[in-house]
């Protein structure tokens, strides 16, 4: 591997180093672009309504964890990537697939367990896969695939490309030995990763203090002589602020970066878990619902006159059509043929019969 | 008698093993304040305070090994895994330190620790978060393994379970936590290691473990309308495993199917068809016939879920052709 | 032909493949600098450069995950460990990534990747260094899992395994590193899934595999000064298992040993029993006699850690008693 | 768990909290310390130099690694702990089992795997064990003894104890994901463990900057909240100023520590492993030999009068003596008994049947 030179110049916190603000900044004029923003975080946020609504009708089995109150993570950090990056992510996945541009119809069926979901009725919710959107899945194994990332960033690294690795993960994820081990080797070898932490406040019912000995996880990078930086994970810009540094950091530099946003689910851990209660209070969810990261773009856009309740309405009308749309093809997609119970354990091909893959 | 679920036998257990003896202690993700992820430790963080009901961090690895130094110590730790699956990232801490270190110590350092948790699949979890690790467990000496079936083994299994001096495995159904069965208000415990007999007839052996055990009975119950006389041997511990119950019955039956949870290669059932072979060679009429889950990873899609699991049909069609019966797996 | 070591077999395996193929890379600790632990990947720092040849740091789970996510991208990494037993960290990798991605997204991502390094017990490394892991690999769909014996295996079964598109482990015998045989100058693979008849006899099957085909072969070699000959079936991968190759030959002997270096409960030797049980029940004249570890952790001192061991003189009273011979073991 | 509080104040680094420095100070004056500390490493020394003898000969087998040029760190530590305080370690082992006061005899016998070992035999090398001594034993998983210190630690705190447990390890394990997990929980939860990294510069053949991101490895205790030093592992006096403070925080407030102790192995990393040439230079070997930790206090102690040539030769002669009494012990010590190989797999008690132990 190539050795380590003098790093620390490069390394300075996302905080100070400001490389692509300017760029950003640019955005902020471009009202497209927020109007593709908003539809983004919508359309995930609608998605997910109806995916429940399928949940409570048994039409979705298994685990399944909504992404609701967290979509300007998503949408604010993949709207920056290329077509040929990669993503990877947990079983917490819908937002960033959508994000991504994976079709609803294929992920609706996939939840339903049908032959033309996106794996085949094989992978289910937390096993979201695209390989035609470089969408390297949801994991169900926490902290499994933050080394997965690394790796992925030592390939584009081998190949000599200029990809990135984007890389999603619950903030108790910073607990586990995997990410450690992870992280070390990223920064040990110079690798374009983008780690990002989506701070929650909970892992299931376990508030962050009552897991991690320090408090701003961010912090942990350090360990690692590693970029990083704290961002609001509620105002889109704010995330795409943040992650356009950590991209050319890891474009132009080979360097990974820890970013940690801060976010809250506004649902249960996942479909069997109560919205509050047990762990959490009714008062703090209402505290935090009040900065829901689609009302805040959208008062923003209204407030600058770009956006108005009739575009807003219209634009929610085409996504309800379309998720509408998603749940009748899935709801008519057949099942897998039994068959496929064997199929997709072992490939039966040699690197001599495969073409070149494309890193 | 009460009729309660798994589920609350389990939280007995735990409550009357933690209130006799004060070195019990319970740790792992979500047993305190959430009450258990599957609310098997529910009340316990409220009765027994926060250094004896431990939350920890999702750090299977850490709190496994937690649990093996506070148990060379005198203590005698109860580690949950929130389900086995997640328990393979702490296989190191069961492989290599909790079941050698009586050996490796000559004898110095036992170790009375239980890790306990849901095994096998519940219901479209996919591949990740359905499987069953008793074929893997039980290849380990130095440690014990206990699957029980019924909310009466869970109690009376898992009491002698944390008694125990030595590391044991407790691997419970992650589909039985509400099913419901008889137990004694007054205190009763299981020995290790010994099978029972759920079912008696004289057909044909059923030897399994587990959930499956429940899976047999119903065979064996529907068989027995068609005259077919089953016995339900249910191992409850696989780890020492009672050879002689299995070989008891298979000379009595002259016929054995094995139903496992778990993958067939170098699974549970392939051993028990090696104590059968071994012990019952001239008693066996018929090749012993294995029931487990297709050899693939767990599909998501229900239809696949169901085809890819051991279940009664299936069994069925193995005791039909283990009798040579019509209607029997071809 | 050349007579080489086998560490020399598998360091030419790695060389060509490498050269064939600039997707190949090794990564692992002390692969390159220290030219491997037991310095399989002699030269090929020097040759490939530290892009290709990566030392990492001890993480065994992460690297391993490194490995799965470079597969998953299209390269194809050789991830070695320095032994398997320090493997059991990273089998949450092996388990739940390598094993199972093609098949959770439903055929999408294909895992060319191969986990190398010695297993099983060399000389009185005690307790946490002397395991035998193929019992617990060969549980697991999705991946294979190949024991070379000898050096001409050893190249060719590499060769095979690097260029599979599937998950392949690959376990090397620590003990085997120095033992030399015949290989060709030229060019040859050895497809995965095909055991060798090593010996032919037919009075009794020896089924085995990895290092104890060794022991097996001495053990034919030696029973045929006595007019007793048996058949030695090394089954080189065993997952997927060559079942015809055992069953061929059983049905021609009627007896059969298995022969196993790890542990008995659940381990390879109870599946190879339930093969033969369940194909060739009318063909057996005495039950199948098992050979293996003795079922504790390995001691240090040097005259248990024989006595733990499967040997020759353990195989040979195994054969007798199949063959209801006197000296068979009782 | 009891929560924590504000531990900020307590949790100053190691190099300014100077709790017991006093008190560690007052120890210079005291020969007779002096000469025990001397009597401790010389004893290290001498015995692994007979083992590498006894290894020469085929008396003893496996892996076998010697802790020669660390003899510092072990008797620095060691002989500031009570007998009721733990102390666990790794596979390199001899030295921490000497300095504890393990029987020389029953070591060799145990090096020779003969029934009069510390433990039948069955261990050998790198698992010493010694209940009497709260010794818990040389373990040969690279980092997974850590969580186990994590654990008797809480052990201790549950008891409501005021001992420590003592854990060294090896400079590597600072990547391994073992580390992270047990160091963040030591923290979260106050425990009384004092984690001491040795760290010689290369695990096996990997210098330290090859495998961790950062190179001042004391520093990772920053993600962990904890108190932390860098000490010089070759001035005995110097590891026990720092072990001093550690130990206050650990009895007195049940915090943990973690320390950096740089030091050197004199030799290869196992009886297999050249000294030098691979992956170090001969000179940077004699560059490190000149900082012989038994040559320095003894340099020191001569130039003080507290020892002459004589008095030093008498102390070495003394010391071979037991050394050699520990060979001939092991040499005559018969092998174990084959029923050994199925003894201590389990014990057939329960918790009815053992007296309450004492942690
Ligand atoms: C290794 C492992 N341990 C436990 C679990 C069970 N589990 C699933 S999600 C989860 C909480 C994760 O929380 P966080 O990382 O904060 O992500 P979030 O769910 O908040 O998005 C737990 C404990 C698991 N899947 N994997
Ligand atoms: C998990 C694991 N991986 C690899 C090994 C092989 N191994 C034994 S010692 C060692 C180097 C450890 O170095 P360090 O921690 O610095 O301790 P030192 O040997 O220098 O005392 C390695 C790689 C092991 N025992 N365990
Ligand atoms: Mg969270
Ligand atoms: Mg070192």
């Amino acid at each position: 591997m190539a050795k380590k030179k003098s790093v620390t110049r490069a390394r300075a916190t996302g905080k100070s180093a400001k490389a692509d603000a300017a760029a950003v900044d640019a955005v902020r004029g471009d009202v497209e672009l927020r109007l593709e923003l908003l539809h983004s975080m919508l359309l995930q946020r609608r998605f997910e309504e109806k995916s429940a609504e399928a949940y409570a009708l048994g039409k979705i089995g298994g685990f399944c964890h909504l992404y609701i109150g967290q979509e300007a993570v998503s949408t604010g950090t993949i709207s920056l990537l290329r077509p040929d990056d990669y993503v990877i992510t947990t079983y917490r996945d819908h937002g960033h697939a959508l994000a991504r541009g994976m079709s609803p119809r294929g992920i609706m069926a996939e939840l339903f367990g049908r032959a033309d979901g996106v794996a085949g009725g094989k992978g289910g919710s937390m096993h979201l896969f695209d390989r035609n959107l470089n969408f390297l899945g949801g994991h169900g194994i926490v902290g499994a695939h933050v080394p997965i990332a690394t790796g992925v960033g030592f390939a584009i690294k081998y190949r000599g490309g200029d990809q990135v690795c984007l890389c999603f993960m619950g903030e108790s994820v910073v607990n586990t030995g995997a990410f450690h081990e992870a992280l070390n080797m990223a920064s040990l070898w110079h690798l374009p990763v983008i780690y990002v932490i989506e701070n929650n406040r909970y892992g299931m019912g376990t508030a962050l203090e009552r897991a991690s000995s320090i408090h701003d996880i961010y912090e942990r990078a350090a360990s690692y002589d590693m970029a990083r930086a704290m961002v609001d994970g509620q105002d889109v810009f704010a995330v795409r602020e943040a992650f356009s540094e950590a991209l050319t950091r890891a474009r132009t530099e080979q360097l990974p970066t820890l970013l940690e946003i801060r976010t809250y689910r506004f649902m249960g851990h996942s479909m069997s878990d109560a919205v509050s209660g047990t762990y959490r209070t009714k008062a703090e969810l209402d505290e935090h619902v009040k900065r829901d990261p689609i009302v805040l773009l959208r008062a923003m856009m209204q407030e600058a006159g770009e956006i108005d309740d009739a575009a807003m309405a219209k634009m929610d009308e085409e996504i309800k059509a379309v998720v509408q749309d998603s749940w009748d093809f899935a709801d008519q997609s057949p099942e897998p043929p039994l068959e496929a119970l064997y199929e997709d354990v072992l490939v039966d091909t040699t690197s001599d019969a495969r073409e070149e893959a494309t890193v | 008698m009460a009729i309660i679920t798994y589920r609350d036998a389990l939280n007995q257990a735990l409550r009357e093993e933690m209130e006799r003896d004060d070195r019990v202690f319970l740790m792992g993700e979500e047993v305190a304040v959430y009450q258990g992820a599957y609310k098997v430790s529910k009340g316990l963080l409220q009765e027994f305070g926060e250094m004896r009901v431990v939350d920890t961090p999702i750090a299977e690895l850490g709190f496994a090994g937690v649990g093996v130094g506070a148990a060379m110590v005198g203590l005698r730790p109860i580690i949950e895994f929130m389900t086995w699956n997640f328990a393979v990232l702490a296989f190191d801490q069961i492989l290599n330190s909790a079941s050698k270190m009586l050996y490796m110590s000559g004898g110095q350092y036992n170790m009375p620790i239980v890790f306990r948790g849901p095994s096998g699949a519940a219901l479209q979890l996919a591949a990740q978060h359905s499987q069953a690790f008793e074929s893997w467990l039980m290849h380990i000496p130095g440690i014990k393994v206990v699957t029980p079936a019924t909310p009466y083994d869970a109690k009376g299994l898992l009491k002698s379970s944390i008694r125990d001096d030595n590391p044991v495995c407790f691997l419970e159904g992650e589909m039985l936590y509400n099913t419901k069965g008889e137990v004694p208000e007054e205190e009763y415990v299981i020995p290790l290691g010994k099978a029972e007999l759920k079912r008696e007839g004289d057909h044909c052996s059923i030897i399994t473990n587990g959930k499956m055990a429940l899976v047999a009975m119903n065979v064996a119950d529907t068989l027995a309308k068609e005259g077919i006389r089953c016995d339900v041997v249910d191992l409850r511990t696989v780890r020492p495993m009672d050879v002689e119950a299995i070989t008891t019955s298979v000379r009595k039956t002259n016929r054995a199917v094995v139903l496992e949870e778990g993958w067939k290669m170098a699974g549970i059932g392939a051993q028990i068809v090696d104590f059968i072979q071994r012990d019952c060679f001239d008693h066996l009429d018929a090749p012993v016939v294995r029931v487990h889950q297709a050899d693939v990873p767990m599909p998501y899609a229900k239809n696949l879920e169901r085809a890819a699991k051991p279940d009664a049909a299936k069994t069925i069609a193995a005791v039909k052709k283990v009798m040579y019966l019509d209607g029997g797996e071809k």
